[in-house]
């Protein structure tokens, strides 16, 4: 169990460094909901299920969306669509 | 030695000021016709070795790599404050209570009487619910406005670029004048797909999302969960309906004015329920509102349509922020 | 100082991913990247306070029935469940702030085509000057 | 002793005007209903602010009561809490806020757009309820809450006024301010881990046990660094005011007197709330905190003159010197006495009668000279519209500390203040010299005002101030005498209040 919880904040502190260090900002926002999701897990580790369960869906759900939402805006997502289009 | 020791002093003093190294058999040249125009007119009698001067040479390189170094020691400064914060921080950390421990001071008689009595107090059996929606609920409340006020504020500044866009596509030529005062980004384009198999998943799934959703906002004063996280969940339904069918459909029975309308309703029963309990706890009034047994669904006083109001703020202002981020409108 | 880091290991976790969110939401230049430090700064202190809830083997705050019909509500069974509520507020309160923070990137970004505020300044003096030289040139004809 | 209704007011005010921000965006646009909405709620909170301020100091003792929110008491629930310099403070922020709308009210209808002026309603009376809260709370939760309700609205309302600068501006100072209150909750999770309470009292008397036993005092003092860096960004204390003179300079002139005369104090306020009732002044002198206050506000309020100096923009000039006005209260908040604690609240009482009227003032000059912000533009625009000059130079005046006017009270009252204290030759020392720069680019502000300027005027095609500008520039005149002639009633008052909080 104790090697969990040392894995999951590994990953937490990696993933952060990987946020600020990445050059692709799409990377980053995948990143930073992995980030996330890792986060939900462990409020559930830490006897807060109401946390992990707003965190999922927020941290990891529309505050993502959001990003990507923004992204899409400005054109940092790849132009698949707009060929397709 | 001395005199060595001058030649470097001289070498180095000369190709600071930019003279260059004098040759042994210097010829001087000679003085140009004085009616050249000035600006020819060499810059001192060692012009012919004429290099840059440091300061020249400095900004030449300035411009070459200036932006290149700059960038690099601004992340070595990023890195070096980074490094002295979290350094400060674990220093901190290193002297708080030991994790776990039951000892700690926040351990104290609040949390025993939360646990203990908030039970009976606030009739919910889920204590993180009692705590936010009833001990403390004006913090909740003053939450709620946050949401309100982020909700607006979005509103505002992309509601309305959309509407001044178009006018600016209705005349051209004031888009002209805008293009040459501000030079704008790439055109933002609105996608819309027809996807058979997006179209599909969504029709199975949305009413279990939306069934889930409805299931932890109700349940909140029970279970983990409640109106925030159930809201979301909500307001996701929604989104992905909107992505499934295009926003079209969703508008039919979802725009700025419901948007608006709900929300602030939903707000001001908030508002007008947390604000009677309020003045009836402050002034030691009886307050009309039952509290019900525990672990039942009717349970828990207000918690329950309190988490109702909350849900759907919360299910309509994401889904609005979905929408003015994607279409600039609702 | 190392003992006492492994025995607080979620809070130091936690403050070393805030410092790291500091530093992105004071000094990267990219507004998103700005905003991503923002969220994992205000994560990382939900965690602390999270952590800090949390009692060794106890449960989560949500009453356990007994056997009889009753409910167990002894202080010492259940995890303290303050931080719970404050981190619940304080996620709604980031996920607003973030909301409104991109609204005004894409703006800024509809304006300038920049996501960087000071690159937004300069190509907003340029933009002043060639604007005040195009006005003084107008001025010039209109003179001659 | 406190009659039901008195007893109420202090939630009442912060829900009526969350009612009416709730209720602004269902109104119809027509006829400006949403402004009248607004500042009608504001006049009444502050008739009734005036009433309980009457009430809590007529019985010639200071009273003050703490006000259980919902049925819990204190460490359960929330608690506000309200004494003669909240009271004091509530008042003068909605006579402070309603001046501003009113004294704006043409100014606002030309920048803003009619959609966004209902939104910004809404957000004016956000910022109210939030600036309120932070009055009267006393719980340091409760009070991030509504430090981040007061985030948005402020940046919100820098963005109302359309255009890339205001864009450029608002996120600006919403990075600076997110920055600030990412501080402040590390600040309080650390006070909570230590402490066990987020209600102010409670958490005195356990940091009180913690001084005493000399534990923790390491995460105390990073703390409490902590929770003054984060208030100190967000009230543009020097070295973090780099995102003050972008936001003030370029939002609209109803947004501009609000940020810089209210916003600002409420966070100024809040510190002072968390050194007196949270730490206590002891604990403040023993962690060393008063002295790096102090030599901060020194600082600010040298260098906040110095970039006035270099400023062509009128609203940037009148915005760098908040910083240097910051830094006044600052040196008052840093000699860490009741007198210096009393000066800093007068101080912040002046301010925010004084910047709102300068404001409004050079937004009717530079309307009278054709929307143009540039000092030199506004040559000779006193003869056309004679109330605006009016209050700048008043406000010049008054900024420069020239006896008779509001600014010279608190500066006399700062000075008193610091002569029972070791440091009264640098307080002196840099009160002269900060009036002696005010002085030097207020006065060529106001040269240049009063200058007749034939061929210019004629240009100026700007219509006559409305009644609600002459009326509210008036009430912002009587303003600044009567704090200037007979502030030493107020001054006590003020000292009463220090001392009970």
């Amino acid at each position: 169990m104790i090697v969990i919880e040392w894995l999951l904040l590994i990953f937490l502190i990696v993933c952060a460094i990987a946020v600020s260090i990445s050059k692709n900002l799409l990377n980053s926002v995948i990143i930073f909901m992995s980030y996330s999701l890792v986060m939900a897990v462990i409020w559930v580790l830490l006897r807060s299920p109401d946390l992990a369960i707003t965190e999922a869906a927020v941290g990891a759900g529309v505050t993502s969306v959001l990003f990507f939402l923004a992204l899409r805006k400005i054109g940092q997502m790849g132009h698949k669509e707009d060929e397709e289009k | 030695m001395n005199e060595e020791l001058k030649a470097i002093w001289r070498s180095l003093f000369d190709w600071v000021m930019g003279n260059g190294p004098r040759p042994e058999n210097e010829v001087i040249p000679p003085e140009p016709p004085p009616d050249l125009p000035f600006t020819l007119k060499p810059k001192d009698k060692y012009s012919r070795f004429h290099e840059a001067t440091l300061k020249e040479r400095y900004s030449q390189w300035v411009e070459i790599h200036g932006l290149h170094i700059f960038s690099i020691v601004y992340s070595g400064l990023s890195v070096l404050t980074c490094v002295v914060v979290v350094s400060l921080l674990l220093a901190t950390v290193a002297e708080l209570p030991p994790f776990g421990d039951e000892k700690n001071p926040a351990n104290n008689e609040v949390i025993r009487r939360y646990v203990e009595h908030g039970g009976h107090e606030t009739g919910a059996q889920n204590i993180v619910a009692g705590l936010i929606l009833d001990y403390r609920a004006f913090d909740t409340f003053g939450e709620s406005a946050v949401l309100f006020t982020a909700a607006v504020s979005v509103l505002m500044i992309l509601g309305a670029s959309r509407r001044n866009k178009q006018d600016n596509e209705l005349s051209p030529n004031v888009n002209e004048d805008g293009k040459n005062f501000l030079q704008r980004g790439p055109p933002i384009k609105t996608f819309r797909k027809d996807d058979a198999i997006l179209r599909g998943v969504a029709t199975l799934s949305i009413p279990v999302i939306l069934m889930m959703g409805c299931v932890v906002v109700i349940n909140g004063h029970l279970s983990p969960g409640g109106g925030f996280s159930g809201g979301a969940i909500l307001s996701t339904a929604l989104i992905l309906a909107a992505n499934a069918y295009g926003f079209e459909r969703v508008h039919d029975f979802f725009n700025e004015r419901t948007f608006i309308v709900s929300s602030s309703t939903a707000l001001m029963i908030y508002a007008l329920s947390k604000g009677y309990s309020f003045f009836t706890g402050a002034n030691h009034l009886h307050s009309i509102i039952p509290k019900g047994t525990i672990g039942n669904i009717l349970s828990g006083g207000l918690i329950l349509p309190l988490n109702i109001c909350v849900g759907l703020i919360v299910a309509g202002t994401l889904y609005g922020f979905y929408a003015l981020f994607s279409e600039g409108d609702m | 100082m190392l003992e006492k880091l492994l025995l607080n290991h979620y809070e130091a976790a936690a403050v070393i991913l805030s410092g790291i969110g500091l530093t992105n939401l004071l000094l990267q230049r990219n507004l998103i990247k700005k905003i991503i430090g923002l969220n994992i700064m205000d994560t990382a202190v939900y965690l602390f306070l999270a952590a800090k809830g949390y009692v060794a083997g106890r449960a989560a705050p949500i009453l356990l029935e007994n056997g009889s019909g009753g409910w167990v509500t002894s202080s010492s069974v259940y995890v303290n469940p303050v931080p719970a509520g404050l981190v619940l507020t304080g996620i709604v309160v980031s996920v607003s702030v973030t909301a409104f923070a991109l609204a005004l990137t894409l703006k800024l970004y509809e304006s300038y085509g920049t996501l960087n505020i000071d690159e937004a300044l300069l190509r907003m003096t340029e933009q002043q000057e060639e604007l005040e030289a195009k006005v003084d040139e107008a001025e010039e004809g209109i003179l001659s | 002793m406190i009659n039901m209704f008195a007893y109420n007011i202090p939630f009442v005010s912060i829900f009526m005007l969350m009612i009416a921000a709730i209720i602004t965006p269902l109104l119809p646009k027509r006829n400006r209903l949403p402004e009248k909405l607004s500042c009608y709620v504001i006049g009444i909170i502050a008739i009734l602010s005036a009433y309980l301020l009457y009430v809590l100091t007529s019985s010639g003792q200071s009273l003050s009561f703490n006000f259980p929110m919902g049925h819990f008491p204190a460490p359960w629930g929330n608690e506000l809490r309200a004494g003669p310099l909240e009271a004091v403070l509530a008042l003068v922020f909605c006579i402070a806020m309603l001046l501003s709308l009113t004294g704006n009210f043409s100014s606002t209808a030309e920048d803003i757009a009619p959609n966004r002026r209902q939104i910004f309603c809404v957000l004016v009376n956000l910022l109210t309820a939030s600036l309120l809260a932070l009055t009267y709370t006393n719980d340091l939760f409760t009070a991030y809450v509504f430090i981040e309700i007061n985030t948005i609205a402020a940046c919100a309302i820098v963005a109302v006024k359309e255009g890339p600068e205001t864009v450029r501006a608002a996120l600006r100072y919403l990075v600076m301010s997110l920055v600030g209150s990412g501080l402040v909750m590390i600040a309080i999770c650390l006070l909570y881990d230590l402490t066990g309470h987020l209600l102010m009292q409670n958490m005195h008397g356990a940091i009180q046990v913690l001084v005493t036993t000399k534990s923790y005092m390491m995460p105390l003092t990073v703390s409490l660094a902590l929770i003054t860096a984060g208030l100190a960004i967000k009230s543009a204390l020097y070295p973090f005011a780099s995102w003050l003179p972008d936001a003030h300079g370029s939002s609209t002139n109803a947004s501009s007197a609000i940020l810089s005369g209210l916003v600002l104090k409420g966070h100024i306020f809040t510190i002072i709330k968390i050194f007196y009732r949270v730490f206590g002044l002891e604990v403040i002198h023993l962690l060393r905190m008063d002295t790096v206050i102090f030599i901060l506000g020194l600082l600010a309020m040298i260098m906040g003159s110095v970039h006035a100096l270099k400023q062509t923009n009128v609203k940037r000039m009148i915005a760098w010197s908040s910083v240097a006005q910051v830094g006044y209260i600052f040196l008052g908040v840093g000699l860490n006495t009741t007198a210096g604690v009393a000066a800093a609240c007068l101080h912040i009482i002046v301010h925010a009668c004084i910047k709102p009227m300068l404001f409004t003032a050079a937004g009717g000059l530079s309307n009278a000279a054709g929307h143009k912000k540039g000092l030199h533009a506004l040559m000779g625009t006193f003869y056309v519209n004679r109330w605006a000059g009016m209050g700048l130079i008043v406000g010049a005046f008054s900024m420069m500390g020239i006896p008779g006017f509001a600014g010279f009270a608190s500066k006399l009252s700062l000075m008193m203040a610091s002569f029972d204290h070791s440091v009264v030759v640098w307080s002196l020392a840099a009160l002269a010299i900060s009036s002696v720069l005010n002085a030097l680019y207020y006065v060529p502000a106001v040269i240049v005002v009063l200058t007749h300027n034939k061929d210019a005027q004629k240009n100026f095609t700007a219509p006559a101030p409305t009644r609600s500008y002459k009326i509210s520039m008036f009430i912002f005149l009587a303003l600044n005498f009567y704090l200037g002639l007979f502030c030493m009633p107020l001054l006590r008052l003020i000292t009463r209040g220090v001392n009970v909080l």
